[in-house]
């Protein structure tokens, strides 16, 4: 088994866990951070394919700085509207479905 | 699946059932080995895109590949990202900075809390720390062209500074200013006024004349990380001012 | 693009951007509206105008946006599109005043023309598709245009109807939108061709055609109202009226029905659709949905979904026209598109006005409305009796096209079903029309706002559309009728050229026309209040130009090519006499029954339908094609049941119903037979006419249908009942002439002279002796006069049958016989009349009396011809038939015998008159006109040996010795049977006075007509108490409760059988 | 495109414009500025996506920086991307017109001006993305900027959406970036049309086009995942409500047509598309239940919303017949387009109706909008038309929309979705009468106060917006064929094996 197979198959674990915790997790922190997990496998898998040639591949680097910013900018943003749903002083409502 | 959102904290970490838990690990269990499988399977040499990089290096302006990707081959995708987090940073901009002329007189950017007491330790620290950040910047940002480093980095160590500042909490930052939004959309601006003036120049959008490649990318690496730090600083800040109320709230 | 092209488009923009701009309008801008409205409809009008003189010339009107590829959307101007474009321009006209008038006072105005105008638009589009996705389009359209005028009130119930009106229409879009969808991608693209589009592509697989079809015409079935998708439409009744009339007449079912015609013509082609079998399965469920609709509609109390039932009957006679596959029936089919259209908005527009001026909105409350609100009611029963298929009003054509069609491809089927259809319809029109014109007003009403009984602009759209309906029946001959345009699209649609004969030949004498018109336009004329005193005054002598047309007029037929189908008026040697005996009848009792009902409130009224009554006489002795006759005839038969209840006592009611049921049944049954003449004949003027060539079920149906008129024994049950109860004078014309029309139309429609009817004659003959003999046993033991006389009525009708039944069973013998059975007819009609004036002046017979002599004298005189002594017209008569019938020994045996009888009846009535004299005291009656109208009557009735030059021939017979012997001594010896037992006569029991031969019980029960329930009815009047019998003289056998109804659901399923069976293979 | 002898770059202009905007109205703070400038822009972008459907080049592409695949990034515009910017720039025109009276007085006009040409922008970058990691980028964009627009409402239930969008929009992401990360290990490059000429169907492609199918599913709402949609759509002010529905969940869906139909074609089978075909059909069922069971005007309209997605997923079976993509392949696609412009014109309409009723009457509870009709004739008259072509009754869009889907249908031979594109009609025929029936009933419980009436003027303009879009889905059912010709254009994706 070759290194970067490797880091694939464990980008993949990572994706898998992180996708139980979104789904089953209750705290939206927990989502996040569950959410942020996911990235992170995504972003080895990626990784894993930039030394799946003979030379490193800066593409996937790229790639995966951009998707970190993407990340950042997403997990603020949920991260703000929990915090203005918690301003708002009440527990989440049930929604209707 | 989202239809419980706490955003307090709960007895229980896990919004499911045990069985449901049980059944989802392994259906998830069951998708990850697949796509494992799937992975091994059909494991075989790509093409090669990274020699094709390698070999358009010099072209490029800059020397590390990473950037050469990020601000000259896939540039646009750059562009893009930074388009979303100025979505981000307007979403988060709190309303009162738009009340226009109406609102408190301009204030600068960045004001002593008068109301503040002051810790002389932490000022004292904040005093080496804030410009050895800066400094830290400034090298990542023009380190990037040749070495791992960038923009990115470059404006998240900057806003690093802006964050311990605040922590700090001998400061305060306002938003509601014209330059504070300038600032918030420089580097997209800019992005877009080089991709237009390249455009005037080559003829094709955001292809740099060869030797003015390295120029171009500093510019726009120069206002992104300005932007960048002022946006990421801007998300703390803001999240931080929701935040306190919102956990005084909590436990009150 | 020239104007040519977009006028198709122009005409739908007339409606569309009217629409559009009402929307903008302000709710307070009525001028605006109106303008707009009244704008929108004029140029509407006038573009189909231009539309269709250039057609008529020939031109192509098509305008082609693209739409798809392989598709466009097709506006095209073909004749059968402006027939419905036409139609639609039109009401829509008279739609749009009608609702201005309606919606007075109500709110969102703006909004309810705007959806209005769209809803025309978009029906005027559905005439001009000339593809079937344009034509689904503009379907489409209807249903979205419709709803919000459904729900306009915004009530609990419109809004509920507006529900399932969109539930059902989206239902049967979807289906449609299959259908088309699946076709258009087997055959391209989809315009209507005028032979059909599919029967050029044998290579499509013919079961999904099939399936196509059935998807395709499930969708245009629901705005059809085909069973089971009309569920909508009685619902829908809860919109308001205008929007009920649109509904109805023009748009939505129409456009069902019209997307049916299209289908099967221009799309499937209609001889290939019958090759895929699926006109069959067309033709059952419109068959079905025919009959269903109108039983529904009988249980409805609710005017209004009365009427929505009606539609859905009445709608599917398009369809079945259709389905029939034929060209005659494809006439009848699609002219009733339009026919149907303007009658069913007249009964809309009526019914609206109903509920909107006085409240009315069931038909439990129509009682006595008809003389609150006079015009509309008229209008209503014009129309009403359109839907029966009454002629001449246009529903008539329809069901004539579509029988006699149904017959040019032998189905027999489609004639039961128009038979039920017309019988179910007079079921539940008729009781409304009763209980409008002839019941009591069980409330006050309110008071008239103005002159007019209602809105102008209420008042006029009915009576326009009415008036309509009227002519497009009656003038349906001439070239720009429905009639004719239809003929000219069926022609198309087969493939051939419209052969038109136009030779009018025949000379024309507006003489003759006006013997029929005088009547009416002196009855129409009692319809203005300033005119009535002097129409009144002048009824009688209406009849005078009968009188000098019938002396003066040179023979000769007058051909009237526009009037029906092209009209023949006769007058020959023997419609002549007919012609002059109507004529003395109707002039002579016309001026007693003025002045004897002189003091009657209801003398208007009575004049009316005496007026209606003459005009049917005379139309019918002169009318020689079949169109006319049966026009003329059902004005007669239904005009008199005005005279029959004329009392409004509830034995009058009865005897009322009773005749109407009976003059229904004949009315259906002489359809059928004449529709089966036209067919075998090959011609509607009788001179073109085959009668040689009839099938013997048309003999059989002719038999009785005009035996029921006729009092032929076993039809005969509402005779002895209606007779009596209606005024003297109208009494004395039912016997003395009405019952007549039967024997003039067996005289024309039957083959006599030549051809052996051997069944029908025998039938004839023994029905007519069997009439002849049981109806003097039952007139003995009578105890009113008149009934007595209607019993006479029978016996003497029975002798004319049998001399019929004789001249079938040898024809040789016709050319004298008809003779002497006409100078016998003119002398019953004469003697009878005179009898039964008589009975108006009991008083002056009355012992105190100072001219009871001469009173006496013109009650004897008449009663002794009538018994034929000698020198007396029925001296004469009597003589003339046993010397034409001297080859049939037997029955020249019989004829002394009916004679006897006679006698005996006739003593008896005069022994009734002088008892009842001798109770009644003299009262002061005028007594002029009595000694005119008798003194006349009993001159000719002596004279008339000497007038008539048909008699010549028979004088010398008639005057001989042997002769005079032969007519004495059955006088004689039926003045001694009568002594003999008139004192049994005199002490028995008094017999059932109130009821027919059956409940004299001289016949088995199992006749019918005797019913327990009827006694109990009478009984629940005690104010009718002398009339109520106290008992049944005669042990009645067990009852078998037969309502005449149930007896021709019998005979017409009995019919049914035959036909099925006897047409050929 | 040339025009007046300059070479316009079209597609990098179309993103441009929208992110220039987007910080114009981010630096301005004069509202009326702010909106002229928006309404300009707008108005310039409906000009070029014009222009350029009418030059006569099938299909456009573009080389970023000179680079061109794989290294480079490549823009590419075929007929179904010019139909969708078409669509988008309409609409964008139309609610930014809705958007200058419905925020007028409103602070967060402030922030919602710069995340609505943000989302525009992204919207046109998915529209004319070639690169599969570009199309990550304008997916973020998308999905961020539309969960700041719900969140823009405020209230505790739009939080609420918005976060669970968000969570959603993130979730799916991830998966659309992890189906590309397997590409790319596998094939070694972005570029759409060079994978597509290297696809096989392999595992690897498989769980490829599954996690990317599945990602973008969860972004386009198929059921079962459409929970998000509902109340995100129903919660967020007017016009963004509108163009979530219109054209937001459309980009998601035009990515998964571009990846099933072009890039992963030879991966795809006959029974996956049929699988989604189902989800589709059950989702126009699911939806119509739930529009007719919604007690809320805009609830209702969000779950039509998931019905009508449902119907483009009949797309999938209808293109992938056993007999050949070829045969039914652009049949397919036209019709799908064309439903897609039809139902975004008309959802359009019905949200901004909704906005106007939302607005003028206070509430949006369907049971108490009784007079309705003469209290508000020119919105329901708009939410009539709107659901008329949702209906897919004649005339408009969404008839010849249907009329197209099952004219393929029927020429595939798969009559079953014929019933059921006809049920969904009739099951969307009961909830728009529903809605009219009540509008009707003359009961009236309609309390228009006075300050209501002094919002008069702007409801107006709001009203025309609407009524404009409403008249677009009736012209829009008179000629069809303007589309077609459009759509005729080859596929730039498997035209482009060659860098240009």
């Amino acid at each position: 088994m070759t290194q970067d197979l490797l880091y694939s198959i464990t980008g993949i674990v990572l994706f898998g866990i992180g996708l139980f915790g979104v789904i089953a997790a209750a705290h939206i922190i927990r989502k996040l951070i569950a959410l942020n997990t996911m990235g992170i496998g995504v972003f080895m898998v990626l990784l894993a394919a930039a030394r799946h040639g003979v030379v490193t591949d800066p593409v996937p680097h790229a790639m995966v700085l951009t998707g970190i910013v993407v990340a950042v900018a997403g997990t603020a943003l949920c991260l703000w509207l929990a915090l203005q749903l918690q301003l708002l002083d009440s527990p989440v409502p049930e929604e209707p479905p | 699946m989202f239809l419980k959102l706490e955003t307090r904290e709960t007895g229980s970490d896990v919004g499911l059932s045990t069985l449901a838990c049980f059944l989802l690990g392994v259906v998830i269990t069951t998708l990850s080995a697949a796509l494992i499988i799937a992975v091994i399977v059909s494991d075989k040499a790509a093409p090669e895109l990274a020699s094709l990089a390698m070999q358009n290096l010099n072209t490029s302006g800059v020397e590390n590949p990473v950037t050469a990707v990020l601000l000259n081959f896939r540039s646009y995708d750059t562009l893009l990202e930074i388009a979303v987090l100025l979505i981000v940073a307007v979403a988060v901009l709190p309303d009162q900075c738009f009340a226009g002329k109406t609102s408190l007189p301009a204030k600068r950017f960045l004001s002593r809390n008068v109301k503040h007491q002051v810790n002389p330790v932490l000022a004292g620290l904040l005093k080496w720390l804030v410009p050895l950040a800066l400094l830290v910047g400034g090298y990542l940002l023009w380190i990037g062209a040749y070495a791992p480093g960038g923009a990115f980095q470059a404006g998240a160590v900057i806003a690093g500074a802006g964050v311990a500042l605040s922590l700090a909490g001998q400061h305060d930052f306002t938003w509601q200013t014209t330059s504070v939004r300038i600032t918030l959309s420089l580097g997209l601006l800019v992005f877009i006024v080089v991709a237009a003036i390249n455009n005037l120049i080559t003829g094709t959008t955001l292809q740099y004349p060869v030797s003015y490649a390295g120029l171009f990318i500093l510019i726009i690496e120069v206002a992104a990380t300005i932007s960048i730090a002022a946006i990421l600083l801007l998300l703390f800040v803001c999240l931080k001012a929701i935040a306190e109320p919102a956990r005084e709230g909590d436990t009150q | 693009m020239s104007f040519n092209d977009l006028l198709p488009a122009l005409i739908v923009l007339s409606a569309l951007i009217p629409g559009v701009l009402i929307f903008c309008t302000a709710e307070q801008n009525v001028w605006l509206r109106r303008t707009l409205n009244f704008a929108g409809n004029v140029s509407c009008l006038a573009l189909i105008g231009l539309l269709i003189s250039g057609v008529y010339a020939g031109d192509v009107f098509e305008m082609r946006l693209p739409l798809l590829p392989d598709i466009d959307l097709v506006l095209h101007a073909d004749a059968l599109s402006l027939l419905f474009v036409s139609l639609s321009g039109l009401l829509w006209l008279l739609t749009t005043i009608y609702a201005l008038g309606y919606l007075e006072g109500t709110q969102n105005h703006s909004r309810f023309f705007g959806f209005f105008s769209l809803c025309v638009a978009a029906t005027l589009g559905i005439a001009l598709a000339g593809n079937l996705i344009t034509f689904l389009i503009f379907y489409e359209l209807l249903t979205l245009t419709t709803y919000p005028l459904v729900v306009h009130k915004g009530n609990a119930a419109s809004l509920r109807a507006g529900r399932i009106y969109l539930a059902y229409t989206m239902a049967g879009g979807a289906l449609l939108l299959a259908g088309v969808v699946w076709l258009k991608a087997l055959a391209g693209p989809l315009d209507f061709t005028a032979t059909g589009i599919l029967s050029a592509m044998p290579e499509l697989d013919p079961g999904h055609l099939k399936i196509i079809f059935a998807l395709i015409i499930a969708g245009l079935g629901v705005k059809a109202a085909l069973v089971p998708l009309y569920g909508w439409l009685p619902v829908a009744m809860a919109a308001p009226a205008p929007v009920s009339a649109l509904l109805h007449a023009v748009a939505v079912v129409k456009a069902g029905a019209f997307g049916i015609v299209r289908v099967v013509y221009d799309v499937y082609g209609i001889e290939f659709a019958r090759d895929l079998g699926l006109t069959d399965l067309l033709g059952v469920i419109a068959a079905f949905t025919i009959v269903y609709g109108s039983v529904l509609a009988l249980r409805q109390d609710d005017l209004k979904k009365r009427l929505a039932y009606s539609t859905v009957s009445q709608v599917s006679y398009i369809a079945l026209g259709t389905a029939i596959a034929g060209p005659i029936a494809t006439i009848g089919g699609m002219v009733h598109l339009v026919h149907q259209g303007v009658m069913k908005i007249t009964l809309f527009f009526c019914a609206g006005n109903l509920a909107e001026t006085l409240g009315i909105h069931k038909v439990s409350e129509l009682n006595g409305v008809g003389r609150r609100m006079p015009l509309t009611m008229a209008a209503f029963t014009v129309a009403a009796l359109g839907m029966i298929g009454l002629p001449p009003v246009a529903g008539f054509v329809s069901k004539w096209y579509l029988g006699t069609g149904a017959l040019e491809v032998e189905a027999h089927w489609v004639l039961v079903i128009l038979a039920i259809s017309s019988v179910l319809n007079a079921l539940y029109f008729l009781p409304l029309l009763h209980a409008a014109w002839f019941k009591p007003a069980a409330q006050t009403w309110a008071p008239k706002q103005s002159f007019w009984e209602t809105s102008l602009m209420l008042l006029l759209p009915p009576v326009v559309t009415a008036l309509l309906a009227l002519i497009v029946g009656v003038f349906a001959g001439m070239s720009i009728s429905p009639l004719s345009w239809v003929e000219l699209i069926a022609a198309r649609e087969y493939g051939q050229e419209l052969m038109r004969d136009t030779e009018a030949g025949g000379l024309f004498s507006p003489q003759m026309s006006w013997v029929i018109l005088t009547p009416l336009l002196l009855a129409s004329g009692l319809l203005i209040p300033a005119l009535r005193q002097l129409c009144v005054r002048l009824a009688p002598w209406a009849a005078l130009p009968a009188l000098l047309a019938g002396l003066m007029l040179p023979a000769g037929p007058t051909m009237l090519p526009d009037v029906f189908f092209g009209s023949v008026l006769v007058i020959d040697q023997n419609s002549r006499l007919m012609l002059l005996l109507a004529a003395i009848l109707w002039l002579i009792v016309g001026v007693y029954g003025v002045s004897s009902l002189k003091a009657d409130k209801n003398l208007v009224r009575y004049t009316l339908y005496f007026l209606l009554c003459m005009s049917g006489s005379f139309g019918l002795t002169l009318s020689q094609d079949l169109f006319g006759f049966i026009t003329f005839f059902a004005l007669m038969s239904f005009a008199a049941y005005g005279l029959v209840v004329h009392s409004g006592s509830p034995e009058a009611m009865l005897a009322g119903k009773t005749y109407m049921q009976w003059v229904v049944i004949g009315e259906v049954l002489l359809f059928a037979a004449l529709v089966g003449l036209a067919i075998s004949g090959g011609g509607e003027a009788l001179m073109d006419l085959d009668r040689s060539q009839q099938p013997l079920w048309v003999s059989w149906l002719l038999l009785f249908g005009f035996g029921i008129k006729a009092g032929l024994l076993t039809t005969h049950f509402w005779l002895p009942r209606a007779h009596p109860v209606a005024p003297v004078p109208a009494s004395a014309l039912l016997s003395g002439l009405m019952v007549k029309a039967g024997l003039i139309g067996w005289w024309r429609f039957l083959p006599l002279g030549e051809v052996v009817l051997i069944e029908v004659g025998v039938a004839l003959l023994v029905l007519g002796f069997g009439g002849a003999f049981l109806a003097v046993i039952i007139g003995l033991v009578q105890h009113n006069p008149k009934r007595l006389l209607a019993y006479s009525t029978i016996s003497q009708m029975g002798i004319l049958a049998a001399g019929v039944g004789a001249g079938l069973l040898v024809p040789e013998l016709w050319p004298i016989l008809s003779v002497a059975l006409l100078i016998y007819a003119v002398h019953h009609g004469l003697a009878k009349g005179a009898l039964f004036l008589s009975v108006g002046f009991i008083q002056l017979l009355s012992p105190g009396s100072a001219v009871r002599w001469l009173a006496w004298l013109t009650v004897l005189v008449p009663a002794l011809a009538m018994a034929g002594l000698p020198f007396t017209s029925g001296a004469l008569a009597k003589s003339a038939l046993k010397s034409s019938l001297a080859e049939l020994v037997w029955m020249v045996q019989l004829l002394p015998m009916t004679a006897i009888g006679t006698t005996l009846l006739m003593l008896r009535f005069v022994d009734l008159l002088h008892k009842a004299s001798c109770d009644s005291k003299p009262a002061n009656i005028e007594v002029v006109p009595h000694y005119f109208a008798c003194g006349v009557l009993v001159l000719f009735v002596v004279s008339m040996l000497y007038l008539v030059p048909q008699a010549k021939p028979f004088m010398t017979y008639a005057l001989s010795a042997q002769a005079l012997a032969s007519a004495f001594w059955p006088v004689l010896a039926g003045t001694l049977i009568y002594l003999l037992i008139r004192t049994y006569l005199t002490n028995m029991t008094p017999l059932s006075t109130s009821n027919s031969l059956v409940e004299g019980g001289a016949l088995p029960s199992w006749f019918g007509d005797v019913n327990k329930k009827y006694i109990a009815h009478i009984s629940r009047y005690p104010g009718n108490v002398a009339n109520v019998p106290d008992k049944l003289a005669f042990p009645v056998l067990p009852n078998l409760q037969v309502h005449p109804g149930v007896t021709f659901i019998g005979i017409l399923v009995c019919l049914g059988i035959i036909l099925v069976y006897s047409a050929p293979v | 495109m040339m025009i007046l002898g300059i070479t316009l770059p079209v597609l990098p202009l179309l993103v441009g414009l929208p992110l220039l905007a987007a910080i114009a109205v981010l630096l301005i703070s004069s509202h009326r500025w702010r909106t002229s400038i928006s309404t300009v822009i707008a108005g310039l972008q409906l000009l070029i996506v014009i222009l350029a459907i009418q030059t006569t080049e099938a299909s456009y592409h573009y080389t970023l920086g000179g680079w061109g695949a794989p290294l480079g990034i490549g823009l590419a515009a075929d007929g179904l991307s010019l139909a969708l910017l078409l669509i988008t720039a309409v609409l964008v025109l139309m609610i930014s017109l809705y958007s200058a009276w419905y925020f007028s007085d409103s602070s967060k006009a402030t922030r919602f001006w710069p995340i609505w040409w943000l989302l525009v922008a992204g919207l046109n970058t998915a529209f004319i993305a070639a690169d599969a990691f570009n199309i990550y980028v304008a997916l973020e964009m998308i999905g961020l900027s539309a969960v700041a627009l719900v969140a823009l409402a405020g209230t505790r239930m739009a939080l609420v959406a918005a976060l669970r969008y968000a969570l959603a929009g993130l979730l799916g992401s991830l998966c659309y970036l992890l189906g590309v990360a397997l590409l790319y290990r596998a094939y070694g490059t972005l570029d759409l049309a060079q994978l597509s000429a290297q696809m096989q169907a392999d595992p690897l492609s498989w769980a490829a086009l599954s996690l990317i199918s599945v990602g973008l599913l969860l972004k386009t709402a198929l059921l079962p995942l459409h929970f998000w949609l509902p109340p995100a759509h129903a919660s967020a002010p007017a016009p963004v409500s509108a163009a979530l529905s219109a054209l937001v969940v459309k980009a998601s869906f035009f990515l998964l047509v571009r990846f099933w139909l072009e890039v992963f074609d030879p991966a795809v089978t006959v029974t996956a598309a049929n699988f989604l075909g189902v989800l589709g059909a059950i989702a126009i069922f699911y939806g119509c239940i739930g529009a007719c069971r919604a007690q809320r005007l805009k609830l209702l309209v969000a779950y039509s919303t998931v019905a009508q997605l449902g119907y483009l997923f009949l797309l999938f079976p209808l293109a992938f017949t056993n007999s050949s993509l070829e045969m039914f392949g652009d049949a397919a696609v036209a019709a799908v387009t064309y439903f897609i412009i039809a139902h975004a014109l008309a959802k359009a309409a019905m949200f901004l109706a909704a906005g106007n009723i939302l607005v003028s009457c206070g509430h949006d509870e369907i049971n108490n909008l009784n007079g309705l009709a003469r209290h508000q004739p020119l919105a329901l008259f708009t939410f009539a038309i709107a659901g008329v072509s949702l209906i897919g009754l004649p005339p408009s869009g969404g008839f010849i929309a249907k009329w197209l889907l099952l004219n393929v249908a029927i020429d595939s031979g798969q009559w079953w979705w014929v019933i059921v594109v006809l049920a969904g009609g009739l099951l969307t025929a009961i909830y728009i009468a529903r809605v009219l029936n009540v509008a009707f009933s003359q009961m009236d419980s309609l309390n228009i106060s006075e300050e209501m009436t002094v919002t008069r003027s702007r409801t107006i303009g709001m009203a025309a917006c609407g009524l404009t879009l409403a008249i677009l889905t009736i012209l829009l059912g008179f000629n069809a064929e303007w589309i077609l010709v459009l759509l005729n254009g080859s596929s730039p994706i498997t035209d482009a094996g060659v860098v240009r």
